[in-house]
């Protein structure tokens, strides 16, 4: 009922380990797939080791709106992810190893290496600060988004998707220019900031970040919805999710399969089985007998 | 959202060790911890020390975050988030306490609740053992590795000869990672039920970012506090550890 | 303690009610000043009448987080309008009479108008929809913004107000593209959209709206921080800002005032007079004894 | 956020009038109002006209929406938020209710809960009276403007001989605006407290967006129902209201 084919890839369900939450160690997605999530997207990885920026390096929101983190793209380095990703796969699921850089090279030889790693797919991850724009990412340059993707789509035989920013007044060109992906991720976190009053310091040590959970929903959901009625590449959404309902609503916007980061710190690592239970239960009294009917279905008039 | 509190009192527990107390409404369990930002300077966990009104935090000077708290006078303020993570779990019975440095922090507010205890408190010298005051009345046995007061040797010997001679129900144990190691193996061998609490280099302390994970268990929410099933089956407790970039680094 | 003077206007405190929440009648707006706010921001008011988009055109959020608007820039059109700003003007605090249209002509028109009407400043909601950009709004065009506010800057006396949309890439840019405004507001509303999944439709009849309220405060205060840090001309925030707290955290981002708007729904008209003692207190705290000295100062590192 | 509830049972009240039962776990009061949506179709306010568990909307059918919604079956499903606004104040003594039309949905649930009190139904004609069977116990007192049941007249100048023969505490109605503002009017004559629930335009229902203000006051969270002191003050009651752009019209 739940399950969904994507590029080729069996997902049991379509409840995607979101890159960058709990996805740095092999073991830990391991346990995040046997807690039920239908795939796993690793923490971006990028050619060197990176230790990222000190803490503090997340600022919980109240009411449970979300989370603001700049952890800075730290991680190990690709060299020595080899190891995670063969921990990973034994969980089970689709490993889809998510890379980051600033440039067509740089990408290049990120999704070769985790392609001889063993990975299902790539995820690119287009957020990271542009060498040339002040403040902006690599993601809003549309000549370098359109390069990069298809310059590792000619580098790797595993599905690429590309991961999109939200920050941007030019969503549908950029994710044009992404459409030779074999999926789109929709969203990124949005930039933000929150000051401690009391400190009169931002509370992030980079004092920019970017806000995740219930709040950016409706970013996400007007993304999935802007872009899945524009162009045919499928879509992941991403942004929010933190119920069966959610994830129904980002489905109805256009999504076929979506990814959940910071439900993971609202309702623990059991979220996914509990998403997808909610889904089942709505899908039950609603008569709908697989998720596929509902893709997209919010785009009828 | 940080809640900012204030230091009220100030004390020397040992070489390097101070103790900050501070009012806070919030009502931890022993093993828990908070996170304590010092803006500008730096985030890190602390164990709870003293779990009242009169909350406190026994604190290690370390590297430049510890260093810098340890300059601060009473009336200076905290900025705390908290408390996180599981802490111990009382059981009926007899337990034996191992304490292993400013792993006392931790068991300190344990001890108190506990009604049948052996305690032991460890150190490598006479001058870093913390809390001997606060337990004095409840004739803690002391251990250090170079003989200057009580037992010399390690706290494991100490608890194996414990182990071996009485029936305990429980063991609990903090301190440095290569003795909490040891505790466990001994307590495996003993057929004893453990509780200890790890430490690991944390960033978020609310379970997403994945960098305190020991064999897929994250410190920060699925523990600190583990038991015997898991710690058993921990093959990096000990032996491996994760750098700030998450790669795993020996534990020497 | 809280009052403030910008662009030569005095208020007596930083609060100001945004454009758009309960503003269109002139009644309304004397109630609200009564009720404790600083000054008042107009509807956005364009040249014809227009009765905006069919219901639903609000779509609340769970928790407090906000609301979702498409009421479609509805008003009674620019030639009646000189009756209300009449009436509010009675409210004894500066009005500052909102407008928007497509083009320099358009908004010119519409500033000298105002004007005339006697309001205290003028805003430019450059957040239209833009004529050439699919789903692009007027102020994401760097030249069309530079052109539309230096046309009314010369063509009035009053201040000028540029209020500039967070959906964009090149907010900077956008920003200096309006220096020479008196001020700049910021931000508006976030693109966004919510789908009801049991009807499998977005809930507001245009799809599309605009976020608001406490869910996107980080963007807005980071939108802020940026700008301020960058640009020497003042900068007024807006966005979820719902208590004493929130208002001190923008201006500590580096806004000289504030406006509120959502906060109404979430805490009744009296929350100008509630965020203004909140702000008292804490600065009675905080040994603070003007607004003034805490302008940026989470800008110091 | 909607709730979506079933259409449990439909019934027949007056010419174009039907009443939808469902069942909703919300308490609200006699007077307050639901915001209804019916996806695709529109999306408007409605008063509350039975408030026990299984609750009641009585819809008079006026246009495009209220056309649909007389279209639905039992087992459809209507989208509600709600309930919004200020609802009846119930003060103790003798009470005159009037009600007028479709106005009757907004007063039933509060006649069933006053004690003492006389009830006006009026209508056109025979066949728009509202809810003669529901209140048929109480003895209401029935008023059409052609004459063809009951008193023929207004209901207001029915309204006006019960004032002058009785000694009433509070006058509460619903109804078209020209009666309601006629029924403030009387009521300040004879001296009377009065509370009326107003209609305007709306598109919130959440006090943010001015559509439905009368003299700055909002009918969906200061009202919808309003008493005397504030009543008397509304220079644009029965006069002036605003369209859907919120331009002025004058009521004709
Ligand atoms: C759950 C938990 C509870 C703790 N309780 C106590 C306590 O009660 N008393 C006490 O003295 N210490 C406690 N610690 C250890 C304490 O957090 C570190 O001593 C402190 O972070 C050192 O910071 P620093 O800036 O002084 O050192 P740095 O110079 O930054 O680093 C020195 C060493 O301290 C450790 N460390 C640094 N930052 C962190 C971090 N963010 N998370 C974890 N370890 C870090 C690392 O091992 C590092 O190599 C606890 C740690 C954890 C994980
Ligand atoms: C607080 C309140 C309680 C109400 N309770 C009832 C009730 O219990 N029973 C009942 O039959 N009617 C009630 N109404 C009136 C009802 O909302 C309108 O009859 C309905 O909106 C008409 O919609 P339509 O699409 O059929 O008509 P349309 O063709 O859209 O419009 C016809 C007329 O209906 C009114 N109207 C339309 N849309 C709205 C709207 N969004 N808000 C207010 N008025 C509108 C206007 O006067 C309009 O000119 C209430 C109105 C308010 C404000
Ligand atoms: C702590 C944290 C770290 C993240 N790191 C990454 C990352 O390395 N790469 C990436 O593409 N996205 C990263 N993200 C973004 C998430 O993958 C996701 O796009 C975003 O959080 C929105 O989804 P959510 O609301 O479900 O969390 C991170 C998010 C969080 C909260
Ligand atoms: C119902 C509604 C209508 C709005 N209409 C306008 C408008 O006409 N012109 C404008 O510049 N901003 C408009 N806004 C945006 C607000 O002025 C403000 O920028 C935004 O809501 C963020 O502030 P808040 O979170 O305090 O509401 C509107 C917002 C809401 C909620
Ligand atoms: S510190 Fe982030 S998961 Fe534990
Ligand atoms: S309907 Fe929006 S203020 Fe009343």
């Amino acid at each position: 009922m739940l399950s969904v084919s994507l590029n080729g890839m069996f997902f049991k369900n379509p409840l995607i380990l979101a890159s960058g939450v709990l996805d740095e160690s092999g073991d830990t997605m391991v346990r995040i797939a046997r807690a039920g999530a239908g795939g796993i997207v690793t923490k971006s990885i990028g050619s060197e080791e990176r230790v990222g920026y000190p803490n503090p390096v997340i600022c919980e929101l109240p009411d449970g709106m979300g989370i603001i983190n700049a952890v800075g793209l730290a991680n190990p380095g690709i060299d020595s992810y080899g190891d995670e990703i063969k921990i990973a796969k034994k969980g089970g699921v689709p490993v889809i190893g998510s890379i980051f850089g600033s440039s067509p090279e740089e990408f290049v030889f990120l999704a070769k290496k985790m392609e001889g790693y063993g990975v299902d797919a790539v995820e690119l991850n287009l957020s990271c600060p542009h060498a040339r724009g002040y403040g902006m990412e690599v993601g809003t340059d549309k000549g370098l988004v359109e390069e990069i993707v298809s310059e590792v789509k000619k580098a790797v035989r595993v599905p690429v998707w590309a991961k999109l920013t939200p920050n941007t007044h030019s969503l549908i060109e950029i994710a044009k220019s992404a459409s030779a992906a074999d999926a789109l991720v929709l969203i990124n976190t949005v930039r933000g900031m929150a000051i401690d009053i009391d400190a009169r310091l931002p509370v992030l040590s980079n004092r920019l970040g970017g806000l995740s959970g219930p709040c950016i929903k409706p970013i996400g959901v007007r993304a999935v919805y802007e872009v899945s009625s524009e162009l045919d590449t499928p879509v992941v959404g991403v942004g929010g999710i933190t119920s069966g309902r959610d994830a129904i609503e980002y489905i109805m916007a256009g999504a076929k399969a979506v990814e959940v980061g910071t439900a993971v710190y609202l309702r623990g690592i059991s979220v996914f089985s509990q998403i997808a239970r909610e889904m089942e239960e709505w899908m039950l009294k609603n008569d709908v007998g697989s998720i596929d009917e509902l893709v997209g279905v919010a785009q009828r008039r | 959202m940080y809640r900012v509190v204030e230091i009220k009192e100030i004390v020397d527990e040992a070489k390097n060790v101070k103790t900050f107390r501070f009012e806070d409404e919030s009502r931890p369990e022993p093993g828990q911890f908070y996170m304590v930002w010092l803006p500008g300077i730096d985030e890190f966990p602390m164990s709870i020390s003293y779990i009242g009104n009169l909350k406190g935090f026994t604190v290690k000077k370390i590297g430049a975050g510890t260093s810098r708290m340890h300059e601060l006078h009473v009336g200076d303020r905290l900025w705390i988030r908290g408390p996180y993570g599981n802490g111990f779990e009382i059981r009926a019975g007899k337990a034996l306490v191992v304490g292993g440095g400013s792993g006392m922090a931790t068991l300190a507010p344990l001890i108190e609740k506990l009604e049948n205890k052996d305690i032991i408190i460890a150190a490598k010298s006479k001058d870093e053992l913390v809390f001997l005051n606060r337990f004095r009345d409840l004739k803690p046995i002391i251990a250090t590795d170079d003989g200057s007061m009580g037992y010399r040797g390690f706290a494991t010997d100490l608890a194996e000869e414990l182990l071996a001679k009485n029936d305990y129900d429980m063991v609990y144990t903090c301190g440095p990672e290569p003795m909490m190691s040891a505790m466990v193996q001994i307590a495996k061998k003993y057929g004893v039920e453990i509780q200890a609490s790890l430490e690991r280099f944390m960033k978020c302390g609310i379970g997403i970012c994945d960098s305190c994970s020991i064999n897929g268990y994250r410190v920060c929410v699925d523990g600190p506090v583990f038991k015997s099933s898991i710690l058993f089956s921990m093959t990096e407790l000990g032996k491996v550890r994760r750098a700030p970039s998450g790669k795993k680094e020996e534990l020497g």
